[in-house]
């Protein structure tokens, strides 16, 4: 397994973490089903979800045949958000392409920028001070809390409608993820789109009085976590609506490339923090949530053991940042400073949705020859078609809302 | 029975036109209770700005709806589609006619009160299908779909509920319902038994008549869009809005008076007193509703029926006969 | 009982939270108090001598990623303060309209004429009222700079091991 | 890390070597190889991408358009990893790993509407980001470079 000791896992589970379940190969439904050959007791309905749709979150859209209130087959379309930017980063140079990958995952740009950035000096060579390491991990991490907290009011709210107990949940995420913004704004002057990362460090140092700003938000939202629970967790009603819907087995999820919470809750320990660890996730222990049944209750316990985490992470890392450079290369003055040799790197990180990667050829010149990004939306995406069918309409929204996928990411 | 102007015909008729104009200003100032408290539940402070402290607020929306287009749907069934609205209205006031609001003070006292807003509560589906199957829309179809599935499910436990208060008191007349819950024998607790778990039983199945989460399946804005409403701008939009919190008050309305001893209060028999304690206990339920409505998730659809045809109709039979076994018991001088 | 437990602890969470004050900012009427670090429109500087800083290098044109910077240079004269040579910026437009705020040309500028400001630009109704022109970004420097200029991040920047100290914040 | 398994299976069935960016199959033993993959227990399918090259002049000899396909898998239980690409023409087609990997599927029709190749025997070779009635590869390196940037103003 991994070089480090078999994680223990923050979700209490009685299997050793480190055994793969053997894959549960139960009967996958068929995404390509032959619709005129599927006789139905009524006449199918086609019902559009999407892509103008409250709860789709983002421009997707949802091509169902029902069969009564029963979803018979899924078709996802995608391309709604499509923004080439795949295309926009061959034209623009290494240095000008950061601010544009922000926008992709427009609720985590941190760990966007800090895929991009780590495949460029991969490429280059250079190496990143323990300083700019630190600033880093922390940043994914605060991250990753914010995103995951956005995650569950949006999740709250798919369940509970907009005039109701959804909306309450609702609120006070957004009520603790404010903070974290404020506390990026702080860092880096903006709120959504910070621009912190650049290639050899990070382009922005502590202020004075950020550590300590920090620690006392993320104590106040470690604190804040278990009304959340209170209201969701043990809940009939939440249970009802969660427990064994949208199940997916092991193979399944391998097989599709999913990524993140959504393959740790099928089971799989794997975590890029731990298997290949970057930036300064090798000189702290991570540890990774698991869950084993794979439906969108496991999901959920994963997200929140996961925020508990990457508070506990960060909280640790901050008090630990070594003083010193926050650039390891000389300082960028021109569009053309960075000038990788002729070669190719794939370097993939653990973002709040997955694995999130950049592969990048480059020819010498200051421009990238090929730029593709591997977003783990685009993968919790392609599951739809295989979980979707035999579920009712609700249970569309929730599995939906579970895979946490994000269209700015999917549709690049 | 003191009749207003001789004629229980202007009685009802005046008596109707004062209580309907103050349920809907109560209603309308209900709804800014309602913002301000769900508001505050959320860390946050809900209308502030129209008025002082956002008194005005309520007839800004309303005037803000009558001034909204009204748009009718080219392929929607004119007909049902315009008078649904109208119709969800006046079915959420009918059961106000049986409500005693003081010894004396109902419009019409009917000997089968209980009867007759059964038959109203039953009634609400009507507009709900009406706007599901009148805007021509597939997300309004599967609402009304689901309207019709949850009212005919839950009209059966509202039923049961409502029998045990009739059991227990002897007569289906809401006056005489109230006159034998008076001096403190209310029926949610003085059989502590079978009145207080169809008080429970009478509240659950109410908010599922009037689609209230965690009952709201045919208006489920995260997955139907809006569900029935989704075709309704403007002013019939309103309508159907107002008619759901009509329809939650004058349910809060009926508990009081079934369970909670209506106008029954420690004090004199004064008409204006007996009022106050009847909005008073009114308040406190509705309250209570809002505190649930915005605290709980809501329920699939296939969930809730499970939920009442295996446990709450199970449980509302049993509320019966225990309730008729009391009452015999009771003949039999138990206590004597 | 074990499923009456949860509802109430669900009920009492939400009625915990009516207690607490709530958050709202009433933002029009009060400002909203921001980091230092807070970056928002832009402005043009003027030199301690009086002549404007902008050498119309079009440095950051070329580093712009959405292309929103033109910058028309002039040809060089004396200055009238120092006496030397020196290029002057005749045209300078910005559209805030593409502009994705990423600080790249507050970061290249080697005589740390742009800088951005801490108060965002008012907004308007025709696209007009996004096209900051050359008047209007000098009209910006009365405004509030961010702390953020040309020389003070590439100071930061640098990887010599001393470590040039933390850009000082002005005290906001 | 790279498979070590795998990189003897390239060199020993298929008489590959394999540089860290992977061996250079031929496409009519991509399939044969991938099934190979598949059942060293390479399960996790990590992204399908192309890219496109323009003819270009090595020297003297005239080298043909052509597309370079790229896969990467994973075997996450030994959390071993190997990357491996493919060479083809302009005008032929791959063979589709849909079969092998389910997740191939998505990545394979993202490939071919941005970049290009054409994946024989797809279950559903549908474009995915761009609009069905869309002309041309958008990540051709030749494909609308110089359009005239419209000015803001």
């Amino acid at each position: 397994m991994s070089t480090h000791a078999p994680a223990h896992p923050v979700e209490t589970s009685s299997a050793p973490a480190a055994r793969v379940p053997t894959p549960v190969i139960g009967p996958r439904a068929n995404p390509y089903l032959d619709i005129e050959s599927y006789e139905a007791e009524g006449d199918l309905m086609v019902l559009n979800m999407g892509p103008q749709h409250p709860s789709t979150h983002g421009v997707l859209r949802l091509k169902l045949w029902l069969d009564g209130e029963v979803v018979v087959k899924a078709v996802p379309y995608l391309g709604y958000l499509h923004r080439g930017v795949e295309k926009l980063l061959e034209k623009l140079s290494y240095v000008q392409s950061t601010p544009i990958v922000d926008k992709n995952d427009y609720v985590a740009s941190m760990t966007n920028e800090l895929a991009l950035v780590m495949a460029f000096e991969k490429l280059e060579g250079c190496e990143v001070p323990r300083r700019a390491r630190y600033l880093r991990t922390i940043c994914a991490e605060m991250q990753r809390v914010a995103s995951h907290l956005l995650w569950l009011g949006t999740f709250a709210l798919d369940m509970g409608g907009a005039l109701g107990g959804g909306t309450t949940a609702f609120m006070y995420c957004l009520r603790e993820r404010e903070r974290i913004l404020d506390l990026f704004e702080e860092l880096t002057g903006a709120r959504f789109h910070y621009h912190m990362m650049q290639i050899g460090g990070v382009r922005h140092d502590l202020p004075a009085g950020w550590d300590a700003h920090m620690k006392q938000v993320a104590a106040d939202i470690l604190a804040r976590i278990p009304e959340y629970e209170s209201m969701l967790s043990e809940n009939p009603i939440f249970r009802a609506r969660t427990r064994g819907v949208g199940r997916i087995d092991a193979l399944l999820a391998q097989e599709l490339g999913l990524s993140g919470p959504n393959l740790r809750a099928c089971g799989i320990d794997h975590d890029l923090r731990k298997s290949q660890p970057y930036a300064a996730y090798d000189e702290i222990e991570v540890r990774s949530a698991i869950a084993y049944e794979g439906d969108v209750y496991a999901r959920y316990v994963v997200r929140v053991a996961e925020m508990r985490e990457s508070l506990r992470i960060a909280t640790a890392l901050i008090d630990g940042v070594p003083s010193g450079p926050i650039m390891g290369r000389k300082p960028i003055e021109t569009v053309n400073a960075v000038k990788p040799p002729a070669g190719e790197a794939y370097v993939a990180i653990d973002s709040p949705r997955g694995e999130l990667g950049s592969w990048v050829v480059s020819d010498g010149s200051p421009k990238p020859y090929r730029c593709k990004l591997r977003p783990p939306s685009y993968h919790a995406l392609a599951a739809l078609p295989y979980l979707l069918p035999g579920t009712t309409i609700p249970d569309v929204v929730v599995i939906l809302g579970s895979l946490d996928p994000i269209m700015g990411e999917a549709d690049r | 029975m003191n009749m207003l102007f001789g004629s229980p015909v202007l009685h009802a008729l005046i008596l109707g036109v004062v209580i309907i104009s103050a349920l809907l200003g109560v209603t309308s100032y209900f709804i800014w209770v309602e913002r301000k408290f769900a508001g505050r539940m959320q860390s946050r402070i809900g209308p502030e700005h129209v008025g002082w402290k956002g008194l005005l607020q309520p007839i800004a929306d309303a005037f803000k709806l009558l001034i909204k287009e009204d748009i009718t749907p080219k392929s929607a069934d004119r007909a049902m589609f315009n008078l649904a609205p109208l119709l969800a209205v006046t079915v959420a006031l009918l059961s106000l006619a049986v409500l005693p609001l003081a010894s004396g003070l109902v419009i019409a006292d009917l000997d089968v009160g209980v009867l007759f807003f059964l038959a109203a509560g039953a009634l609400t589906v009507v507009p709900t299908w009406m706007a599901g199957w009148g805007s021509n829309n597939k997300y309004a179809l599967i609402g009304g779909m689901r309207a019709i599935a949850q009212s005919v499910a839950y009209g059966v436990p509202l039923v049961l509920a409502a029998l045990v208060p009739v059991i227990l008191s002897g007569s289906m007349n809401l006056s005489h319902i109230v006159a034998a819950q008076a001096g403190g024998h209310w029926f949610a607790f003085w059989p502590i038994g079978p009145g207080f778990a169809a008080g429970i039983l009478f509240v659950l199945a109410t908010l599922a008549e009037g689609n209230r989460i965690p009952f709201d399946i045919p208006e489920a804005e995260s997955e139907l869009v809006s569900g029935i409403s989704t075709e309704y701008t403007g002013m019939k939009f309103g309508m159907f809005y107002l008619g759901e919190y009509v329809h939650s008050l004058v349910g809060a309305a009926l508990f009081v008076t079934l369970f909670l001893g209506g106008y029954d209060g420690p004090g004199p028999d004064v008409l204006v007193l007996q009022l106050a304690w009847f909005l008073l206990k009114t308040a406190v339920v509705s309250m209570l509703l809002l505190w649930v409505r915005w605290t709980y998730v809501r329920l699939r659809s296939d969930q809730l029926m499970t939920l009442c045809w295996k446990y709450l109709l199970p449980s509302g039979l049993v509320l019966v006969v225990a309730s008729a076994l009391w009452v015999w018991w009771k003949q039999q001088g138990g206590l004597a | 009982m074990s499923l009456w437990k949860p509802m109430f602890d669900a009920a009492r969470t939400t009625i915990r939270n009516l207690g607490r004050k709530p958050i709202t900012a009433m933002h029009p009427f009060e400002p909203r108090v921001r980091a230092p670090r807070y970056r928002q429109s832009f402005a043009l500087l003027h030199e301690a001598n009086g002549d404007e800083a902008c050498i119309g290098c079009k440095k950051c044109e070329k580093i712009c990623p959405s292309e929103v910077i033109t910058v028309g240079t002039a040809a060089k004269r004396e200055s009238p303060a120092t006496g030397k040579k020196r290029g002057w910026a005749d045209d300078f437009t910005l559209d805030l309209q593409a502009c994705i705020v990423c600080e790249l040309c507050v970061q290249v500028c080697p005589v740390d004429a742009i800088v951005m400001v801490r108060v965002p630009n008012a907004p308007g109704f025709e696209r007009e009222d996004l096209f900051l022109t050359m008047k209007r970004l000098y009209e910006n420097e009365a405004l509030p700079h961010a702390p953020a200029i040309g020389s003070s991040m590439i100071a930061s920047h640098n990887p010599a091991p001393a470590a040039a100290e933390a850009p000082k914040e002005p005290a906001a | 890390m790279i498979g070590p398994d795998a990189v003897l299976l390239a060199r020993d069935r298929f008489g590959l070597e394999s540089s860290d960016l992977g061996p250079t199959l031929p496409r009519e033993r991509l399939l044969e190889f991938a099934r190979a993959l598949y059942g060293a227990g390479y399960v996790y399918l990590v992204y399908i991408s192309a890219m496109h090259h323009p003819a270009a002049k090595q020297g003297e000899t005239e080298v043909p358009a052509r597309y370079t396909v790229v896969y990467r898998v994973r075997d996450l239980a030994r959390g071993l990893e190997f990357p491996f690409r493919c060479e083809v023409p302009l005008g032929t087609g791959v063979p589709s790993l849909a079969g092998v990997w389910a997740g191939a599927d998505w990545q394979e029709r993202e490939a071919f509407d941005l970049v290009g190749p054409v994946f024989e025997n797809h279950p559903d070779l549908r474009r995915i980001m761009l609009p069905e009635d869309w002309e041309g590869h958008p990540l051709h390196r030749d494909y609308a470079i110089n359009t005239p940037h419209h000015p803001w103003r």
